[in-house]
Parts: C-alpha cells; structure tokens; sequence
C-alpha cells in the first residue's frame, strides 16, 4: 500500500467542507445562518483551487467573493432581516421536487463526470514528479495582452476591458437602483 | 495486503472526475436553493453556490495536473473562473439592489409574492 | 279431518292472515282510531288468529293423523294417510330399519307458478310435515305475545308529539314527531307473513323470494326509528351483510338449479298424474338406500364445469381434475351447492364471518329485538339448514359445524364485556344460533331443531324482559342499572326463569330442567359422539362445553347487574317501575313456556323426530373427506356419551354461574381491577375482535375506491377519448373547411398563426411567474437534455 | 277500411300522436294548459287502442299464448328496392308496445311543469312516440330504420332545449352516440340487404317470413302458387326472376323484410361468406348491429351518454329515455341480431354475454359512487339493462345440454321480462326524482334528508319502487334478474358468479341512496319550506307505477303469457339452429373444431 498522497487528502478534506457547507446552506431555513455557511463553503472552494494549481483564482476567490461579494450578500440580509424573514419555511412538496430534480440532474452529472477515462487523473508515479508552476505572471500577462505560455495565441486584453466597463455600468446600475425612494403610497403606509 | 477498494482512496491522486462531481453537487445544492428558498437572498445564495460550482469545473478542466492525456485549457481555464468571479460580484450587486428594491415596494423578501409576471 | 286437504288450506289462512292485516294497515292505517291505535288491534287480532289455526293444525289435525315414533328401533307403521304423497314403502328400508329412520310424512303441492320452461318451474307453493306445524306454531305463539307486548311498549308512539331524546337537531333541540304506532305494526304483520312464508315454502326458490322478504321487513324495523342516523345504518348493513349471504345462497341456488332442475322439497303430482320428484328423492333416490347420491345431471354439470370448457361434449371421459379412484363424481357440485345454501344461512343467523349485523340490529325496538332478531327470522337460517338437510353432503355438513363452532365461540366472548343490556342477548342469540348450527352440522338434526324451538321462547322472553327494564330506566346501558329487583319483581324473575332455561338449568342425569337443558344437554351430548368417532375434530367437541360456561358467565353477569345489589343510578332507579300488565302478561306466557316447552310430557321431542329427513339418521362417510363420519343421531343417547356429557354440561353451567355471582354477585372480586388486569383482552373483547374495523377496511373502503375508480374512469378515461375524438374530428373539419372554402396560403397561414396562438396560449400556463419554479423547470430541462442526448447518441448516431 | 283491418288499426296506432303534432303545429296560438291537454289526451287515446288488443275475439286482438306474428299486414312502400311497409306483432314487441303507450300517458302527465315552448314541446313529444311505437311494431329494415331515426331527432331536441345547464353538451353527445350506433346498424342493414335473396326461400319459409300470406289451415306450398301468379310487384319480380333457369346466373331477390331476413339467416347460407379479414358477412353484420343496439341499451364502455343526457333531460323525457328507447337496444338484439345472423351469435356468445355482465358489474359500482341522484339512478339503469344483455345472449343449447333450451328460453324470457321490469322501475325512479327535484332544484344525494318526515307518502311510494330497482321479491325487478342469473350458471358459471354478486353491490347503492334521502332526522339542502307532499297529479303517476310493480312482481304469469310463447318459438328454432350447425360442422370435419375446416377448404 502506498503512502498517503497529501494533495489528495486535502482534496477530500476541502471538497467535504465544502459540499457539507453547500448543503447546510440549502437545508437551513434560518438566513443568517446561510450565509455563514456560505461564506465557509466557498472558502473551501477557493481551497480546491489552489490544490489544483490556480492560486490565483483561489486568492482572488477568496478575495473578491468572500471578502466582497459575501459582505455584500450579509449587507443585504442585514438591510431586511425582519424577524418575519429570518425564517421562511419552504413546502414540503417543493422539498420533494426538488429533491427529485437535483438528486436526478447529480446522478446524471456524476454519472457523466466519471464514464470519461481521461477525466479518471493521473498516476501517482507522474504526481510524485510534478513541479508545480506558478501562474500569476502568465495571467497577469494574458490580462494584459501577452501571452507567456504559448506566445502564437492572443491575450485577454479585451474581455478584461468589457468586462471593467461592465462591472462599472452595472455599479452604477446598482447604486441606482438601491437607492432609497420616498414614495407618496411608502409614506402614506407608514 | 487489504483487498479494500477503498484502501488505495487517499493515495491516488485526484482527477477531473472528482472535481467536476464537487462542482456538480455544489451547483445543484445552488439550484435546489434557488428553487426551495423564498427568502430572495436565499436564492442570491443559491445563484452563488451555482456559479461557484461552475467556476470550480473551470480551474479543474484548467489545470494540468488533472488530467491523464495533458489536454488541459491552461490558462484559458483559469482566466475563465476570474471573469465569473467578476461578474458574479457585479450580478451580486444588481440582484441585491433588485432585492432591497422589491422589498421595499412590497414589504417583504418573498419571491413567491413576486408573480406579476404570471403569463 | 283429511290432513291432506286441511293442513295446506289451515296454514295459508295462518299465513295469509298478516298479509291482510298489513294491506288493510298500509292503506287505512292512518285512519285507525287516534294515531292509528286499531292497526295495532288489528295486528294482534290477525296473529292470534295465525296462532288459533296453526295450533289447529297442530293439534286438530297433525297431531291426530300421526303417531309418533315409539321408539327409535320400531320399525315404521306405514302411513295410513292417501295424499298427493307418494309415502314411502317400507320394503327398501326395512332390512335396516336401524340405520334408516322412515319416510318422514309430509304435504306439498304447488299454488302457482312464477314461470315454466320446459320442464324447469319455479312456483310458489307448499311443504308441510311435522317441522313445518311445529315451526307455526313457535313462530305465532312468539308473534303473538309479542305484538300483545308491543300494545304497551310502543305507547309513546301513540302520542301526537313522540320526543326521540336519541336525536339532536341541528337547532340543539330534541326531535319532535308524530307518532308512528300503526306503522310498526304494519311492519310486524308483514314480517310475520314473510316468515311464515320461508316455513311454509315448498322449495328453495320460495324460500328464497321470502327470505328476502323477511329481510326487508327486518330492514324496516331496524330503521323504525329513521330519524337516527345510527339506526338507518344499522337497517343498511342489516340487509347488506344478509345479501352477502344471498349471494351465496344464489350460487348454491343456481348449482342446483342448473344440474338437478328443480327447486321443490317434495315429491308431487303434476296435472297428468305423473310424480315429480322433488330435490329430496332425486338427491337421495330410493335405490341407493336413501343415501346422498348425486343424480346423473348433477355428475355430468360437474364434468362440464371441471372442463372449463362450457361447450365441452358430454362424450368425454371422466376429466384429469377428478380422481377415478374415489367416487367423487358430482360430489364437489353437491358440496358448492350445499355451502352455497349455507351461505344464505349464515347472512340470516348472523353466523361468523357475517355475525356483524346482528348486535347493530338491536337500533331496532325492543319487540323486534325479541321476534325478528332472536326468535324467528335468525332462526330462519337454521330453519333452512334443517329443511335442506338431506341435501347436504358430510363435507358441508362439516364446514357447517365449523363455522357454528367460531361463531358460538365468538359471540360468547364478545357478550362477556358488553354492557349494553339489549347487546349481550344479541350476541348470547349469535352463539346460541352457532349451537344450533353445530348441532346440524354434526348430525344432530332434532337437538339443533329442539334447540331452535326451545330457543325461541326463553330467548324472546330475555329479550321481553330487557325492553320491560328498559321501558322502566330509558336506557340499555346495565352499568346505570342494578337492584331492579324489588322495583319490579315481575320482570326480574320471569328474566331469571328465562337465564336459567338459557344455560340450560336442570338436574343432571335425570328428566328434570328447564326447556334449554333438554336442547342444550342433547347437543352437547351429539358434539361428544361426533368427537368420539372423529378424534381429529376435537375441538368441535370441546368448544360447547366452553361455550355453555361462557353463557352461564355473562348471561348471570347480565342478571346480577340489573336486578341485583345496589343501585347504580338512584335517578334512574327513583323513576323505575313495573311494566303494565299488557306487557307483563306475555312474559309470564312466555316465561312458562321457556320452563315447560322441554318436558318429555309435551312430545316436542318426538314431533320433531318425526319430521327428520328420510335417511339422515344412519351414520355417512365423506366422499371427498374420507375419514369424515357424521354420527347417527341415536348414537349420542348411549350411557357411555351421555353421562359425561350431562356431567360436563351441568359443570361447566355451574361454574359459569358461580364465578359470575363472585364477581358480580358478592363482589369478591372487583370488576374493574379484573378489566384492568386483562387491559389488552378486554379490549379486544370489547372492540368485538375488531370485525367491524376489519370488513371496513377489507370491503367496504376497498369497495367504495373501486366504485369512485369506476365513476373516475367514466369521466376522464371514456368521456376524454370520446371528446378528444371529437376535438380531432372537429380539427380535422376546420381543416378540410380551411383547405376548400379559402385559399390554401390563407388557409396555411390561418392555421400557423392559430397554432402559434394556441402554442402560446398553452405556454402561458408555464409562465407561472414564480420564480422558483423556473429554477425547477431550468433544472428539469437540464436532466430531459441530457437524456435526449444520450438516447439520441446511443441510439441514433452510428457509432464511427 | 275498417278497424278492424290491422292495416288501418295499427297504422292508427302509430302515427295518431304524428298527425296530432301537425294539427298542433298548424293550430292557432293556444293556452300552454291547452296544448298539454290535448296531448295528454292523445297519448291517452293511443294507450287505450293498444287495450283494444286485449278484447279477446274482437275483430282486432292480441291473442296470449300464440307465439306467432299477429296483426301481420304488408302493402308495397317502394317496390323497386322491395321496401314494404310491413308491420304485425308477436310476444315480443306487444308489451312494449303497450308499455310505450302507458309510459307515454304518464310521462305526458309529469310534463305539466314544463313551462318552456310549450307547443314545440308537445309536438316533439308526440312524434316521439310515432318513432317509438313504429320502431317496434315495423317488420320492414327500412322501415325500423325510418322510425328508429324519427325517434332519434325529437330526442335531440327535447333534451337540447328543454334540458338543464349543461343540456347542449348532453343533447349532442347522445345524439353522436346514436348517430354513431344508426350508421353501423345501416351498413350492417345494407350487408344485408345485398346478399339476402328471396328466391332460396321455400315456400313454408316465405310463409313464416309473412310474404305469402296463408289461410288458416290453408296449405303453405297452395298459397306460394297463388302467390306466384298474382300481380303483387314482388310476386311478379319473383316470377321474373326465377324464369331463368341456370341458377348461376340467376338474379338474386333483395329483400330488407325482417322475417324473411331471419328465415335466410336460419336456413340458407346467405350470410356466410366471406365479408373481410376472413370473417363472414353474419360476423360482420351481427358485430356492427350488436354495437349500434348495444349503445342504445347501452352497455359499458358505450354507456356514458345515458348519465348525462339522463342528468339533463327534464323528467317526463327521463322516463321515456329510461323506460322506452333503451329497451330498443334489447328488442333489437332479440328481434335482430340473433335470428338473423345465428352462426355470428354463435360463436360471439360469450362476448356479448361478457358485455352484459361488464355493464352490470361496472354500472353497480359507479353508481355507489355517484353524489347526484339522477346519475345514480341512470348507472343502476346501466347496470339494470346488462341483465338483457346477459340474458339474451346466453346460449346454452349446445350439444352438452343435449340442445335443451329450456335454461336459455328462461334466460331469454328473463331478460325480456327485465325490460318491461325495468321499464317500470326506472320510470319510477326518474320520476320520483324528478318529483323532489321540482320542489327543491338541486340533486345532491347528500344534501337530502328525512324527506320521510315532510312527504310520507312521497317517500312510501318512492321506497316502493327502489326496491322494485332493487329486485325485492314481490316486486317486478326481481323476477327478471332471477331468471336470468339463474339461468347463466348453465353456460358459464364464472359469469354467473359474478352475476350473482351484484345483488349486493344493487343493494348497497340502494339503500345508502335511500338513506341519504328519505331516512335522517332533518333536511340538509336549500329551498326547504319548498318541501310540499305530493300533489294528486303527481299521485296519479307513480300509483300506477307502483301498482304495475306489484301486480308483475306477485303474478309475472299475466306478462309471461303473452310474451313467452313468441320468445320459446325463437329460441326453439335457435336450438334447432344449433344441433343443425354442429351436426353440420361434424360431418364436414370429423375433428369438428374451426380450424379442421379451414384445413378442409385449402385442400380443396
């Protein structure tokens, strides 16, 4: 028996953090708790991504969506986290639909995922003997238009500039249309 | 020595397989939140968990110690799971303006009172 | 007087007398006297008349025409009479004289007839023998006494505002009615005609019409009260329960009727002078010695039926399903249509599986109780397995012991926990019928018979009894009675009398007892010979003997709680009173008969026996059950059965009744704590072995599921084939119409843009605008993608 | 022309109540009262010429114990295609023409709440009963067929306008049904018709057939020669064509005549050839009648427009629709189906007799599960005609019996007395649900109750004739079921089994309906001080009922002596019919079984 392979172990360890979490978030009816769960899931995830050799992903995985996203996610339940809405029971029946579609669609995904041989990976012997690389500079390149890896093919340049201009537009889009109304009927209500 | 299937589990390295089921079960848990909660923040969640799942499908079919035949995307992979990054952030901003813009009009996150779109 | 020209004319009077009284009551009944009280003079005027001609026959005509047998090994005196009978002569049997009991004497002929083809008949018409006068004169004494009772018990009825304190309105209030006096005795006269018509019938097919007739009239007087809910159900499953047997009574019916092609009981003569022979001589033909032996239409419907093949050719031989070896040819069509028989009697005699109905039954009027429920109508069962005794093969006979025995078993131990005073006698009347019906069964046709008799009159005087107790306290319940005793004296020990006769008091061993120690004793005494030459049916033997102790427990139980120690209720018993003399008269008649009707002086005994079925007193072995012998009836009265039987019978009584008045009595034991102590038993007792839980829902849900799937199935299954039918050949004219009366481009686009419309239209129903819906629908397309996919690949695309 | 021809008496009979809807059509605007009046004294009239028949040695009467046609008369309609118009009755048709006059009076006497249209009313109601009464008595094809299509319209309409809410949906659905059921009876009409030929006949056949009329004591083979020389059409087309002497090429002589048609089936091999899909042309006609007849019964699964169009009919045209036009399907496969295809009878035996007890059993239980009391009613009505069915179609004189009938004939007469049975209880039913329906306007089998107390005499009446439905004893339902269940063990004893069974499932729904309606305490539904006794007009309807019930009940000789001598000569026949086919089949084919002779055709 060979010894235990640690990325491996780790694997087990992240991908189980972070389908446990996953779930939790699903199963729980309590918001607030939700997204704590989901805060730590995605950490777990962004664990699997450096395991898998994209540090940069993982970092800013962690970064902008557990530092920024999440936050802003835990703003929004904060803003209407009425004691009415804390806790919203779903049907049963919904439950159990659910369930069926979900449990049918992993089936099939799993199913899917491993009757691919060149998906099985790679033997240990060739493990052992990886290197890994890292990966900041090729992408901090691509992003801006070279490409270190494999000079033939052409950068990100421009989708990291539609993308820019599109997280702009749509901040503004969102700031317009978070923005408090004074409606007559709002007012009226109080 | 141990005739266990399982006994060679934490020695063998890891394939795409195994990420992409990881992958899979967040997104449905994602989906299934989506499609269980009412709480409109809950399903925001659920739409986090779904485009992690993806993002993580992403990094696996781009890195290269995944795969036994070596035809990963590379840094296409990778660059890939960045955008959704952003853009999920940018989407999370909308939905959440979307959001506190439907609760305040009609005092209360639940989606399922969100229905003027019946046909 | 000539029996032959009188007894038929003397007993359709008896019988036809009610009829009458019940068309005058239906048509004028409203206008007799204040609140219809001459329908009631009227009713006991036609059944006292009933009576006075039954007793006539009996005793100005039967009784001076036929001797009685003298002693069981006499030969036969031949018959003197000359009837329409072709009496038996006495060569065939003489030679065996011991083993072959003579040609019972017996009248029949028919009145006229429902319906001739060919040579098949079914008639209305009559059999009289000695069973017969007997069974009139029980039935019109009973009837008579109660409808005298019923003058005073049914009082309130009389008043222009009848209150039924049973009832609550929707306004909170009590019901309150007119009166309904005439109409119960409408319904009484037309009870006593039908059961008059079931004993005077003569054959099955009468018997049949009429037992459906004594069905509706117990229909009716269940629901007399229609007011409540409670009874109208009880009236329903009454007549339901009792269909379930007729529908196996139907069977039986039509397994004969298609192999034997009769109907009658008799022998008679037809127009042209020729014998038509009746199922009793075509079943057990002369030649075979009056033995059962299947006629040759009933072998060959047998063949036919084990075919399966309904056209199969009577040349066959004997088919693969019949083993030559035995001679069972015919006999499984003698055992269907002997159980089918049977069936009808057990939905009649409320014997187990059917025994439900019975105790709901007691919704009913006290007087109903009495006549309808305990003496005659659920005697009628037995009645007719007596009547149809020679037609029942060892096998039948055996099934029928059987089911006697679960039911005498069953009933018994229900009517130790009941506490309703009217539901101990019913279920005491459910075992008691078991008796009778094991006493037939094992080929004790006179002690079921005497049984029967004997049974009527102490158990119409319990049930007398009740109704004048519960006449005095207003309710059924006994744990709100007790020490009636001295409030009304009468009734308490005529109900004694009638308590003691039940468990079959009397002295052991000696010719001295009441009347049920007589019936009792010889049952009891039949069970043991028939155990004796049986041993693998033991259990038949020993279950009376259980059973006599159980009665003797709760019928004492029954007793000490309402007329003995304190009273329960001081309200109820301030108020109690002794019952007018109208009602008590009855009991006191009723009562002397239930200690005398037994004595060996009055020859019941000997009337019966000489009405048993030709050849049914020799001993006969199974065909299909080989080792089966039913005893000869004269075995049971050696020393050597009769002995331990008496002592076993007297003992067991004894201690049934000594442990009630420990109990009950002198209260050495507590009640409550024994009820505690045995929690799950009582409960079971109590709940009455969950039948009523059981048939509801093996039957009655599964029955109402299947009938709501039928009506189901008619709306949506043939209704939408027949509209979708429609839909398309409506969409097919509009296109045919599209295509010639416009251009064909108009036409095309015409139908484009309403198929788009209607496209639309029946997606908008998926536009449910729930947002987690579509998440659903998103998922869901996602899975029916993948697999479109995969059939497609693996099935549509050629593999390179 | 005198009454006392059958020509004119029973011509009288059939269109009296056609004539009188014309001169009402052409009257002056009258008062509703009026137009009801005259009708009902029409109906009155007809029902009261139907008793002429009864006046023994009259010139005109129906004589009990003749199993023959009576009243027989032809007279040429259109020669050319040897259409007559040929009416006469037997055992069989009698007392449903006599039931159709008598149902008629009274459902004419429970129309008075009609207060919609009423001239059309009475004028659609009056042709009604022409298309009733000729369906019955008519001998022709094409004649039964005019009739059966005259009777079909006034239906429609009288269920279309003058029904309930949903009296559109249930007018066209029973109108398609029957259309369907016509158009399949026509085909098999015209099957017929092209391959029957009247010169196979010999002459005491076309003497039974009622084509050469013949003498009392007279001389069969005398009167065919008279016959041939005379200068009737027929007689003379008969001569014309039997001139040719090579029979080969010989034409043949249609005929659309019933009797004649039966005689065919029965004796010659007309209908035995091939048809399609290797069926015989009998196969072919009887499948097609049998489904046009049995809609009209109707039986499962063709039966769900009877609930409906019982539902929203008014209640007079539920008591014709229940008492009359589905007892058409029974005539017709008795007078029909069975004598004129035997072999197709033969070998479908136990289809239909299946179909019978389907209806029975399924009827029963959708009935138990019904909650509006009209719907009940026409499920039990369902269940109550699968006992025709059944009991027409049991054939069991087969050689096992020895070809003793006498089972089936109880079968046979069983059935037919059910119709007449059943024609009177179901009259009742609807009617006694139509009674409460016109005080409180709803049918909500649990939105009754103690209807006991508030209209006792109602409800005696009513109870009365539930159990007659319910087949009690000594009252008419039972008798027939009787019969008939009896009488099937014979053939089949599985189906007899079940049979048997649905008299408790009949007792059930019975009773739990009577219950939830008469019994209880107190009156759960709306419109309760509407609740009045029943009026004199009301009485005089279902007093007759009841008492029919009774009297058929208590006494079924007064109906069996006019209709089983017609029924036994039918199924004797059969019977003959029978022992000659299988002696036939095995004397072709010592193996005596269907595929033998297939095997024996190919060699040849």
């Amino acid at each position: 028996m060979d010894s235990i392979y640690w990325p491996t172990f780790f694997f087990y360890l992240f991908s189980g953090l972070a389908c446990a979490f996953a779930v939790a978030v699903l199963l729980s009816s309590n918001i607030v708790r939700m997204a704590f769960y989901l805060v730590l899931s995605l950490g777990a995830t962004a664990g699997l991504m450096f395991l898998a050799g994209a540090e940069f992903v993982g970092a800013m995985q962690l970064l902008i969506y557990v530092g920024g996203t999440l936050v802003l996610l835990i703003f929004g339940v904060m803003l209407t986290s009425q004691e009415r809405f804390v806790v919203m029971k779903t049907w049963a029946g919904d439950w159990v639909k659910a369930f069926l579609a979900g449990g049918a669609l992993l089936f099939i995904l799993a199913y899917a995922a491993f009757s691919i041989p060149e998906w099985r990976g790679i033997e240990r012997t060739e493990a052992d003997a990886i290197v890994a690389q890292p990966t900041v500079t090729p992408i901090a390149m691509g992003l801006l238009g070279a490409r270190t890896d494999d000079p033939s093919r052409a950068g990100y340049l421009l989708p990291f500039e539609i993308v820019s201009v599109h997280l702009l537009v749509v901040l503004i889009g969102a700031a317009y249309l978070a923005r408090a109304k004074r409606s007559r009927s709002s007012i009226e209500k109080i | 020595m141990f005739n266990f299937p399982l006994a060679n589990l934490l020695s063998e390295p890891v394939g795409v397989a195994h990420y992409v089921t990881v992958g899979a079960i967040l997104f449905i848990c994602g989906a299934l939140c989506m499609a269980t909660k009412r709480n409109a923040l809950g399903v925001l969640m659920g739409i986090e968990l779904v485009l992690n799942g993806a993002n993580l499908n992403f990094v696996a079919f781009g890195s290269q110690y995944l795969r036994n035949d070596g035809h990963s995307l590379g840094l296409d992979g990778q660059l890939m799971a960045l955008f959704v990054i952003v853009l999920a952030a940018a989407e999370a901003a909308v939905a959440l303006a979307i959001a506190l813009n439907f609760y305040n009009n009609h005092d209360s996150i639940d989606v399922d009172r969100a229905d003027q779109l019946r046909g | 007087m000539d029996p032959d020209t009188t007894l038929p004319v003397l007993l359709m009077a008896a019988w036809l007398v009610p009829l009458a009284s019940f068309v005058l009551i239906v048509l004028f009944g409203k206008y007799m006297g204040p609140r219809g009280i001459g329908a009631g003079y009227l009713s006991v005027l036609a059944i006292v008349t009933s009576a006075i001609f039954s007793l006539i026959a009996m005793f100005g005509v039967w009784l001076p025409n036929h001797d009685f047998p003298a002693a069981h090994e006499s030969e036969h005196s031949s018959s003197t009479h000359d009837g329409a009978v072709v009496s038996a002569t006495d060569e065939s049997h003489s030679k065996d004289s011991h083993s072959n009991n003579p040609h019972p004497d017996y009248y029949t002929g028919d009145w006229y007839s429902l319906g001739e083809f060919g040579t098949l008949k079914l008639t209305i018409g009559y059999y009289i023998d000695s069973l017969t006068v007997a069974m009139f004169c029980m039935v019109s004494v009973i009837a008579s006494c109660v409808h005298i009772y019923a003058l005073g018990y049914m009082h309130d009825e009389l008043h222009e505002q009848f209150v039924d304190h049973e009832v609550t309105l929707s306004s909170g209030e009590h019901l309150h009615r007119k009166g309904r006096f005439y109409r119960f005795f409408q319904y009484l006269s037309l009870f006593c005609f039908s059961m008059f018509g079931i004993v005077i019938a003569g054959n099955v097919a009468m018997v049949f019409v009429f037992w459906e007739l004594v069905g509706i009239c117990s229909y009716f007087l269940i629901g007399f009260y229609i007011e409540r809910h409670s009874a109208s159900t009880a009236a329903n499953k009454a007549f339901i329960v009792n269909r379930i047997g007729d529908f196996g009574m139907l069977i039986g019916m039509m397994a004969l009727w298609s192999s034997v092609g009769t109907f009658a009981f008799g022998d008679m003569k037809n127009e042209k002078g020729e014998v038509e022979q009746g199922l009793f001589s075509l079943l057990r033909p002369e030649e075979s010695e009056y033995q059962l032996a299947p006629p040759a239409g009933m072998i060959a419907e047998q063949k036919r039926m084990f075919a399966g093949d309904p056209n199969a050719s009577a040349g066959d031989a004997a088919t693969p399903a019949i083993d030559p070896k035995r001679n069972t040819q015919g006999q499984w069509l003698l055992f269907i249509a002997g159980v089918g028989i049977f069936c009808g009697c057990v939905g009649k005699s409320a014997q187990f599986p059917l025994h439900v109905w019975l105790p709901d039954a007691m919704e009913g009027p006290t007087p109903v109780s009495a006549l309808v429920h305990s003496a005659t109508m659920v005697a009628a069962g037995v009645y007719l397995v007596g009547r149809f005794y020679p037609c029942f093969s060892p096998e039948a006979l055996l099934v029928i012991a059987y089911v006697g025995c679960i039911t005498l078993f069953i009933a018994a131990t229900i009517a130790i926990t009941a506490t309703d005073i009217k539901r101990v006698l019913a279920y005491s009347t459910v075992s008691q019928l078991g008796y009778m019906m094991l006493s037939l069964g094992l080929g004790g046709w006179v002690a079921g018979m005497f049984h029967l008799i004997t049974h009527a009159f102490f158990k119409g005087l319990l049930f007398l009894c009740s109704g004048s107790v519960i006449h005095a306290v207003h309710t059924n319940d006994m744990t709100f009675m007790g020490g009636l005793r001295k409030k009304m004296p009468i009734t308490a020990y005529t109900m004694l009398v009638g308590c003691l006769a039940i468990i079959g008091a009397g002295f052991p061993l000696s010719v001295y007892g009441l009347s049920g120690y007589y019936s009792k004793d010889a049952i009891i005494e039949q069970a043991w010979s028939f155990g004796s030459v049986n041993p693998q049916h033991a259990i038949l033997k020993w279950a009376p003997v259980a059973g006599a102790f159980i009665t003797a427990f709760y019928m004492f139980r029954l007793w000490y709680m309402t007329f003995a120690g304190q009273p329960s209720d001081p309200h109820r018993y301030d108020h109690a009173h002794e019952s007018p003399r109208v009602m008590t008269g009855p009991l006191i008649v009723l009562a002397a008969f239930a200690i005398g009707i037994g004595w060996p002086i009055f020859h019941v005994n000997d009337l019966l026996e000489q009405g048993r079925p030709v050849g049914t007193l020799s001993a006969t072995h199974g065909e299909l059950l080989t080792n089966l012998t039913i005893p000869s009836e004269h075995d049971s009265h050696v020393p050597l059965i009769k002995i331990p039987a008496g002592i076993a019978a007297f003992c067991t009584a004894l201690a049934g009744v000594l442990l009630a008045s420990i109990i009950y009595l002198w209260r050495l034991l507590n009640p409550d704590e024994l009820k505690e102590s045995f929690k799950p038993l009582y409960g079971f007792l109590w709940n009455k072995w969950y039948f009523d839980e059981l048939y509801n829902y093996l039957f009655v849900k599964p029955t109402l599921i299947v009938s709501h799937c039928a009506a189901w199935f008619d709306r949506n299954i043939i209704d939408s084939i027949l509209h979708t039918s429609a839909a398309i050949c409506k969409a097919c004219s509009k296109v045919v119409d599209a295509l010639f009366d416009q251009t064909v481009v108009d036409g095309t686009v015409n139908t484009l843009a309403s198929g788009t419309w209607g496209l639309g239209l029946w997606l908008r129903k998926i536009q449910t605008g729930s947002l987690r819906q579509y998440v659903m629908f998103i998922v869901i397309g996602t899975v029916a993608l993948f697999v479109t996919i995969s059939i497609v690949q693996a099935y549509f695309i050629p593999t390179s | 022309m005198t009454l006392s021809d059958p020509k004119v008496y029973l011509s009288l009979l059939v269109f009296l109540p056609a004539v009188a809807a014309l001169v009402l059509a052409v009257l002056p605007r009258l008062a509703d009262e009026s137009y009801k009046l005259i009708s009902l004294a029409v109906t009155i009239f007809v029902f009261i010429l139907t008793l002429g028949f009864f006046r023994s040695g009259a010139p005109i009467d129906f004589e009990a114990g003749v199993a023959e046609m009576q009243n027989l008369f032809n007279v040429d309609w259109i020669p050319s295609f040897g259409i007559q118009y040929f009416m006469a009755m037997d055992g069989i048709s009698f007392p449903l023409v006599v039931l159709t006059a008598f149902l008629s009076v009274l459902a004419m006497g429970a129309s008075w709440p009609i207060t919609k249209h009423v001239k059309g009313y009475c004028i659609l109601f009056l042709l009604l009963e022409t298309g009733m009464l000729g369906v019955f008595m008519a001998l022709d094809f094409f004649l039964f067929y005019v009739f059966w299509e005259v009777m079909l319209l006034p239906m429609y309409f009288l269920i279309g306008v003058w029904g309930g809410p949903r009296r559109e949906y249930a007018a066209i659905k029973f109108f398609l049904y029957t259309l369907v059921g016509s158009v399949l009876m026509l085909i098999a009409i015209l099957m017929l018709y092209f391959n029957s030929d009247l010169t196979r006949l010999d002459a005491q056949q076309l003497a039974d057939a009622g084509i050469v009329s013949v003498e009392k004591g007279g001389d069969a083979a005398q009167s065919f020669e008279k016959w041939k020389e005379s200068d009737l059409p027929l007689a003379q087309r008969y001569a014309e064509i039997t001139k040719e002497a090579d029979l080969t090429q010989r034409k043949q002589l249609h005929t659309f005549n019933i009797l004649a048609l039966q005689q065919m089936g029965q004796h010659t091999d007309l209908f035995d050839g091939e048809a399609l899909w290797g069926k015989s042309t009998q196969w072919w006609a009887f499948l097609l009648l049998f489904i046009g007849f049995v809609i009209k019964v109707p039986s499962v699964p063709l039966h769900t427009w009877l609930p409906d169009a019982h539902v929203e009919a008014p209640t007079p045209i539920s008591m014709i629709l229940a008492g009359i036009l589905l007892k058409m399907g029974g005539y017709g496969l008795i007078r029909i189906c069975y004598p004129i295809c035997p072999n197709a009878g033969y070998q479908m035996a136990y289809f239909v007799c299946f179909v019978g007890v389907l209806s029975m059993v399924y009827g029963a239980f959708a009935a138990l599960a019904q909650k509006d009391f009209k719907r009940m009613v026409a499920y039990s009505s369902v269940s109550h005609m699968g006992y025709v069915v059944l009991g027409l179609g049991v054939w069991s004189a087969v050689a096992d019996t020895g070809y003793n009938p006498d089972y089936w004939k109880m079968g046979a007469n069983g059935a037919m007395f059910q119709m007449i049975a059943h024609g009177i209880s179901s009259a009742g039913m609807f009617f006694m649900v139509g009674v409460i329906y016109d005080r409180v306007h709803h049918r909500d089998l649990d939105k009754f109750g103690g209807l006991f107390a508030k209209m006792p005499l109602y409800s005696g009446l009513a109870v009365g004739i539930f159990f007659a439905g319910l087949g009690l004893p000594g009252l008419c339902g039972f008798i027939g079921e009787v019969f008939v269940v009896l009488s099937v063990w014979k053939y089949s004893y599985a189906l007899a089994i079940i049979s048997a069974a649905v008299v408790i499932l009949t007792a059930g729904y019975i009773l739990w309906a009577i219950q939830r309606v008469y019994l209880g305490a107190e009156y759960k539904g709306p419109h309760g001080e509407a609740i009045t006794p029943i009026t004199m007009r009301e009485l005089s309807i279902a007093v007759p009922l009841l008492v029919l019930a009774i009297v058929f009940g208590v006494y079924p000789t007064a109906l069996l002596n006019y209709m089983q001598p017609s029924v036994d000569m039918q199924i004797d026949r059969l019977a003959v019919w029978t022992e000659e086919h299988d002696n036939r089949a095995t004397a072709s084919n010592p193996l005596g079984s269907q595929d033998g002779q297939v095997a024996d055709a190919w060699q040849r």
